[in-house]
C-alpha cells in the first residue's frame, strides 16, 4: 500500500469550496430549470458532491476524467467556471457544446475531460481506451470514469472493466452507488452484496468507501492512482452515497422512502465536512457567511453573462459532423 | 362502431391492457416501467392490475431484455418489451439482428414478440440521444417487422395485431405524439388495424404526400396549408413500414404524378431513400416530376430549439417542398 | 445441499455410450469436411465429450438446453438422431435448418433445443428468457445454456447472468473453459482467478467441476437443477476440459503448446471413463468392439441416407423469412 | 509510377504496414491478430514486426474494442480496430453510433480512427453470420465515413486515407476478393487514394452499372458479358459511400440514361435505395428508363451453395438486369 500524504489546511479548505461551488451551482441551474430556461432535461449531484470533488482532487492535471452527469465538482475542479456552466445549460453558441447536445455533456481534452453521453455507461470503454493510450505510450497518467450503480448490470460496463483488467491498464473505476437507479433500486440491480464484490472476480483491485466522505473519497482514488501510476491496473471503487433530488428535475421520486432520505440528510457530505473543519477550527461562521455571499455572486454574475452570449443560428446546425 | 376521443399515448396503454387482460402470455418487461409506471408513464398502474410476474422490471441492460424477451416468445409467451428510447435500440441490436430476427428462417419457430420503444424528435430539446427515428436499420433486416403509427387509432389497432403477430415487431411510438395529438379510437375491443396496409388520411389529386409516423401528421398539416393555395395534396400514411403497402403509394402516385416522401430521421439511407426508389422505379411513366425527399439532416438531432427546428422537417417546410413540386 | 441420486449401471453405460457416440459423428464429420462434403465450417468438441453428455443427462425431458457449438453429445442426448446432425452439416432439404444455416445451430423446441447462432455468446440472454417463462408459469423447468471461457468477456453474457441473478430464474450455466478462445488463452480473456470466481459477485451460486469428468459434471449440474427448480436461481458450473482439435477444422492451432495437449491427452473423458467401467467390471473389451462396430455402423448408414436426401432448391430461399 | 500486381488482401496488407512504419501513433486493436495474424491472416507478422504494444489482442469484446479505440483516439493515437466480422458490428453498433461518430458534432474532438470489418458473401458457404453487408447502417449515421474497396489499389490507397483521416471510419473489407482478386498497385508509399471520389472503371454509352465492393468488381465482369452483344455499360465504382461521389454518378447517368444500382445487401432500405433515390430525384430529366435496383434478397443469407446464389446478383444476373434496362 501506498501512503497518502495527508491534505494541508489550503486543500481541505478548497475540498470544501468545490462541494459548496458545485451545490451552488446546482441549486441555480435547479431554478433555471424551473423557471423552464434549460435546454434539455436537468439531472443534479445533489448529496453526492463529495465523490467527483474528492476524486478529482487526487488526480494529476494530466491525468483525464471521463466523468457522468451527476458530477458538477469535477468540472469544476478541473476548471470549468460555474460561466461555461451554464452557458452549456443554456445552449449557448459559445458554450462547450454549442447548443448542439446539452446537460452536463461537457467535453474537452485540454482540460482532460471526456464529454459524456445519454447511453450509459458509454464512457466506460472510452476511458479504458485513454488508460490504454498511456499504458501504450509508457506514460506515468491515469485515467478515471465514474458510474451509477445501475450502469454496472450493461454489458459495456463488464466489457470494458474485464478488458481494463487483462490489459492492466492505469484506469480508476468509481460505482457512485447512490442507491437508485432511476425507480430501481440495488436489489433490483445487481444480485451481488455490492458492486466491489465483483472486482475479485474481475481479478482487480476494489475498495468501498464512504461516498460522502470527502476525504475518504480521496484517499481511496489517490491510493488507486498511485497504484495505476506504477503498473498496478486498475481500482474499482464503490463509493456509498444517496441521490437526494429526483432523477431528474420532471421525478418526483415518490418511491424513495422519507425514512431513507432522512437518513441520508443528516449524512450531507457538506454539511459533515462543514462540521468538521469547524470542529478543528478552520473555519467559522463568518468564513462561512463570506463564502456563501462569494458563490451567491459568482453565480448571479455567471448567469447574467451565459444569459447574455448569444444563442445558436440556424447555420450552425450544418458545422462539425466532420472534422 | 362508436368512438371516444382519446390520445396516442392512452391509445398505446388500452392497447396493452386489453391484449394483457384478453391473452394471459402477454406480459410486459423493460426498465422502470412497474414501480414507476415507465419514463412516459405509460404503464403507470398496470403494477397494480397485473402484478409483478407480468410487469417486470429490469437492470439497464438492452441486450439482455431482448435476449430474454425472445426466450420468452419461444416459450409461448407473448412478451412486450419496452426500449425506454430507441436511441437505446442499439444496445439490444445484436439479438434483434442476428438471433432474433432469424429464427423462424433457419428454423422455423415463430417468436411472437413486440418491442416498443418511444422514437422521434421534437420532444422537448431532447438532444442527439433522446430523439432518433432509427427505422431504416430495421428495414435492413429481413424477418422484423416495423410499425410506426401516426394516430391514436392507429397506435391502438396496430399495436394490438403487433402482439397478436406470430413475429417479431419493432413498435416505434412517436413520442413527439404521445400527449399531443387526440383522435377518435372505436370502443369495440376487436378492433385491429391489420400490419402493412398504408391510408389514404387526406386524398388530393395535384401530389402524393408520403411519409409515417409525426411526419405523417405533419404532412397533413401541410396540406390544410397548400389547400388554402389551391393545391390538394393526398396523404399517404405508411403506418408499417416492413412490410410496407406499395400498391397504395402506387396507386396514389399514378393519380397525381408527383411525390414527396417526408421523413425524420437523416437523410442519406432513411427509408425514405426506399420509398423514394421504388416509385421512381415502379412508377416511372406515370410521374409528371421528380421524386422528392424531404428529411431531417445527415447532422446528430441538436438539442437547442433554433438548431432542432432547422434540423426538423414541418409543415411549413413540407408545404414549401410541395408548392415546388406541384409547380415542377 | 440436495443429494444427487447415484447413477445406475444403465445409466452409467448410457453416459459411455453417449460420449462414444459423440465422438465418433464428429470423428466422421471431421472426415467429411476434410473432403470439403460439408457446408459451412465445421466445429466440434473433441476432448469436451463429458461435458454436453453429462449435463444433458443430468436434466429433465422437459428442461431446455440451449447449447453451443461444441455441444454434439447434448444434442445426441435429446434424441437427435446421427442422420439428422449429417443432413445438417450437409445442408439438406429436409435438415433442421434445410440449408439456410450450417453447422450445430439445430434448434427444435419439441426437443428443448433453442439453436444457437454465430455470435457469442447469444443463446444466453435467450435461456434466461426460457427460464423466466418458466418462473413466470411457476413450472418446475429449468434451462441450461453452455459457452466458452472467452464468450464470458462479452457483454450479452454480463447482462444475461446478472439480470438472471436478480430475477432468481432458474437457469443454469456452463462454462466450457478449454483453455483457449480460437487463438486467445484464459490469461487474455480475463483477469480472474477462473470464471466461477466471478459467481459470488452475481450473488449466484458457483461450482468448479473437472469437465473431463462425466459424472462430476452430471452430479453438478442435477444439483444445480434440483436447487434451481425449488426456486433457488441460477448456478454457474464451470467445466476444466481442453480443446482437443483446431478452433475449427481449419485451425492448425499451432498456437496450442504441445504439453499442453499431452496433458490432457492423458484425461481423456472417453478413455478415463471406459477405464473406470471396466475397472468396476461394467465393460469390456468385447463390449468395447461391439459398440465400436455399432456405432460405425449407424454412422455409415445415417451419413449414406443423409446424402440421399434432396438438396435445396432455389426457390426455398424465400421461404420462412416471416411465420 | 511502377506497380505489382497483388491481392487486395496483400494491398490491406501493406497499407496497414506501411502507416505502422511511418507513423508510431498507428496500432491495431482486435481479437486474435497478433499471435495468430487475424482469421484472414491480414495480420501475420505484425507482433513480430511491431510488437505486443503495436498489435493487440483483445477479449471478445466488440463494444470495449470500438469504446477503447475511440479513447485512444481522443488521446491522440490512430487506432486500427478490427471486428472479426462486419456481422459482428452489431455487438459494438452503439458506441459507433452513440458515442464516436458524435463526438466531434458535440464537441469539436476529432476522432481518428478505422474500423475495419471482412463484410460481404460468397466466402465459402459462410451463412447468415458471416456473410452480411452492414453498410447502409453506417450510412444512416452522421459523422462516420464509410469505404468499401473494389480493387487491390483502392484497397491499399483508401485504408491508408482512412487511417490518415480525422475522422471514424468504417472500412468494409469484401472477404470474396481477399484472395480471389489480383491487380496492379503502385510501388509509391505516398500513393493514397483519396475518400469520397467514385471511379468509371469501364466506360460506356448504353447505361450505367453503380456498384461498390465485390459488386463493383462483378459488373466489371457483367460489362463484359454485355459488350460482346454490343451493349455498353460504364461501371462506377463508388469505392466511399459516405461521403458519396454523387456527381460522378449523376455525370455518368446524364451520359447515359440509364441505370442500374447493383448491391448484396438486402433489397430493402439498402444503400442502393439512396443511390437509386438521388439519381431519379437529380436526374429526372436525363432518364431514358427507371432507375433499377438489383440487390441481395430480403432474407437472411443462406448457407447452402444453391440458396446462396439465389440470394445473391452476380455477372449474369446483372447482365441480365441491364439488358434489359438497355432495351427499355
Ligand atoms: C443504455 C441506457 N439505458 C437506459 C437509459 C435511461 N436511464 C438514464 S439514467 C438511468 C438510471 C441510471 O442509474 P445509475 O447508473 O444508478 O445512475 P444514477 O442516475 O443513479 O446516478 C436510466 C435507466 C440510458 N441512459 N442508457
Ligand atoms: C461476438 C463474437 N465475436 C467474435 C466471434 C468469433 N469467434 C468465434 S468462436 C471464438 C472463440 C470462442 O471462444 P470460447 O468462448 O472460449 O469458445 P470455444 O471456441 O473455446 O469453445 C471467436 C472469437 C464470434 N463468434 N462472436
Ligand atoms: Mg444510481
Ligand atoms: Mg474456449
Amino acid at each position: 500500500m501506498s501512503t497518502i500524504p495527508s491534505l494541508n489546511t489550503q486543500d481541505r479548505l478548497r475540498l470544501y469550496r468545490f462541494m459548496r461551488q458545485s451545490r451552488a451551482v446546482e441549486d441555480a441551474a435547479w431554478a433555471l430549470s424551473s423557471q423552464g430556461r434549460l435546454i434539455g432535461r436537468l439531472y443534479t449531484g445533489h448529496g453526492q458532491e463529495a465523490i467527483p470533488v474528492g476524486m478529482t482532487y487526487a488526480l494529476q492535471p494530466e491525468d483525464v476524467i471521463a466523468p457522468m452527469y451527476r458530477d458538477m465538482g469535477a468540472h469544476l475542479v478541473r476548471g470549468v467556471k460555474p460561466v461555461e456552466v451554464f452557458a452549456q445549460y443554456l445552449g449557448k453558441r459559445q458554450s462547450n457544446n454549442k447548443g448542439k447536445d446539452s446537460g452536463l455533456h461537457i467535453g474537452d481534452m485540454s482540460r482532460g475531460i471526456v464529454g459524456m453521453i445519454s447511453v450509459l455507461p458509454d464512457s466506460l470503454p472510452v476511458a479504458l481506451g485513454v488508460a490504454l493510450a498511456f499504458k501504450l505510450r509508457a506514460e506515468p497518467r491515469v485515467a478515471l470514469t465514474t458510474f451509477g450503480e445501475g450502469s454496472t448490470s450493461t454489458g459495456a460496463f463488464h466489457e470494458a472493466v474485464n478488458m481494463a483488467a487483462v490489459m492492466k491498464v492505469p484506469l480508476i473505476l468509481i460505482c457512485e452507488n447512490n442507491g437508485w437507479a432511476l425507480s430501481t433500486p440495488p436489489a433490483r440491480e445487481y444480485g451481488g452484496q455490492s458492486i466491489v464484490a465483483r472486482a475479485e472476480g474481475y481479478g482487480i483491485r476494489g475498495v468501498q468507501v464512504d461516498g460522502n466522505d470527502v476525504e475518504a473519497v480521496y484517499s481511496a482514488v489517490r491510493a488507486a492512482a498511485d497504484r495505476a501510476r506504477s503498473g498496478g491496473g486498475p481500482t474499482l471503487v464503490e463509493c456509498l452515497t444517496m441521490r437526494m433530488k429526483g432523477h431528474s428535475i420532471i421525478d418526483a421520486a415518490e418511491y424513495v422512502p422519507r425514512e431513507q432520505l432522512a437518513e441520508w440528510a443528516a449524512r450531507d457530505p457538506i454539511q459533515r465536512y462543514r462540521a468538521a473543519l469547524e470542529a478543528e477550527g478552520l473555519w467559522d461562521e463568518g468564513q462561512e457567511a463570506r463564502l456563501s455571499a462569494e458563490l451567491s455572486d459568482e453565480i448571479d454574475r455567471a448567469i447574467q453573462e451565459a444569459d447574455a452570449m448569444e444563442d445558436p443560428q440556424p447555420a450552425d446546425v450544418y458545422e462539425g459532423v466532420f472534422a | 362502431m362508436s368512438e371516444r376521443i382519446i390520445t396516442y399515448h392512452e391509445a398505446i396503454r388500452e392497447a396493452l391492457r386489453e391484449e394483457m387482460e384478453d391473452d394471459a402470455r402477454v406480459f410486459l418487461i423493460g426498465e422502470d416501467i412497474a414501480v414507476y409506471g415507465g419514463v412516459y408513464k405509460l404503464t403507470e398502474g398496470f403494477l397494480e392490475q397485473f402484478g409483478p410476474e407480468r410487469v417486470i422490471d429490469t437492470p439497464i441492460a438492452e441486450n439482455a431484455i431482448i435476449g430474454a424477451a425472445t426466450g420468452a416468445a419461444l416459450m409461448g409467451l407473448r412478451p412486450v418489451a419496452e426500449i425506454q428510447f430507441a436511441d437505446f435500440l442499439t444496445c439490444g441490436f445484436d439479438p434483434l439482428v442476428n438471433m432474433t430476427s432469424t429464427i423462424h428462417y433457419r428454423w422455423g419457430q415463430p417468436v411472437p414478440l413486440v418491442v416498443r420503444a418511444p422514437a422521434g424528435a421534437t420532444w422537448a430539446m431532447a438532444g442527439p440521444f433522446h430523439s432518433q427515428s432509427p427505422e431504416a436499420w430495421f428495414a435492413q433486416i429481413p424477418g422484423l417487422k416495423v410499425v410506426i403509427p401516426a394516430t391514436p387509432a392507429d397506435a391502438k389497432g396496430l399495436l394490438k395485431s403487433a402482439i397478436r403477430d406470430p413475429n417479431p415487431v419493432i413498435f416505434l411510438e412517436q413520442k413527439f405524439l404521445y400527449r399531443r395529438l387526440k383522435g377518435p379510437v372505436p370502443e369495440d375491443r376487436g378492433f385491429l388495424v391489420p400490419l402493412g396496409q398504408a391510408a389514404i388520411t387526406r386524398p388530393g389529386r395535384d401530389l402524393s404526400l408520403i411519409a409515417y409516423g409525426t411526419m405523417a401528421f405533419k404532412c397533413l398539416e401541410a396540406a390544410a396549408l397548400l389547400a388554402a393555395e389551391g393545391i390538394e395534396a393526398e396523404v399517404v400514411d405508411l403506418r408499417t413500414i416492413v412490410p410496407w403497402d406499395k400498391a397504395t403509394v402506387l396507386a396514389s402516385v399514378a393519380r397525381t404524378g408527383r411525390a414527396l416522401v417526408v421523413s425524420e430521421a437523416h437523410h442519406t439511407a432513411g427509408f425514405g431513400a426506399e420509398i423514394a426508389a421504388t416509385i421512381a422505379e415502379e412508377a416511372f411513366d406515370q410521374l409528371d416530376a421528380p421524386v422528392r425527399r424531404l428529411s431531417g439532416l445527415d447532422t446528430p438531432i441538436p438539442a437547442h430549439p433554433v438548431l432542432e427546428a432547422e434540423y426538423l422537417p414541418d409543415e411549413k417546410k413540407i408545404a414549401a417542398a410541395a408548392r415546388d413540386l406541384a409547380g415542377w
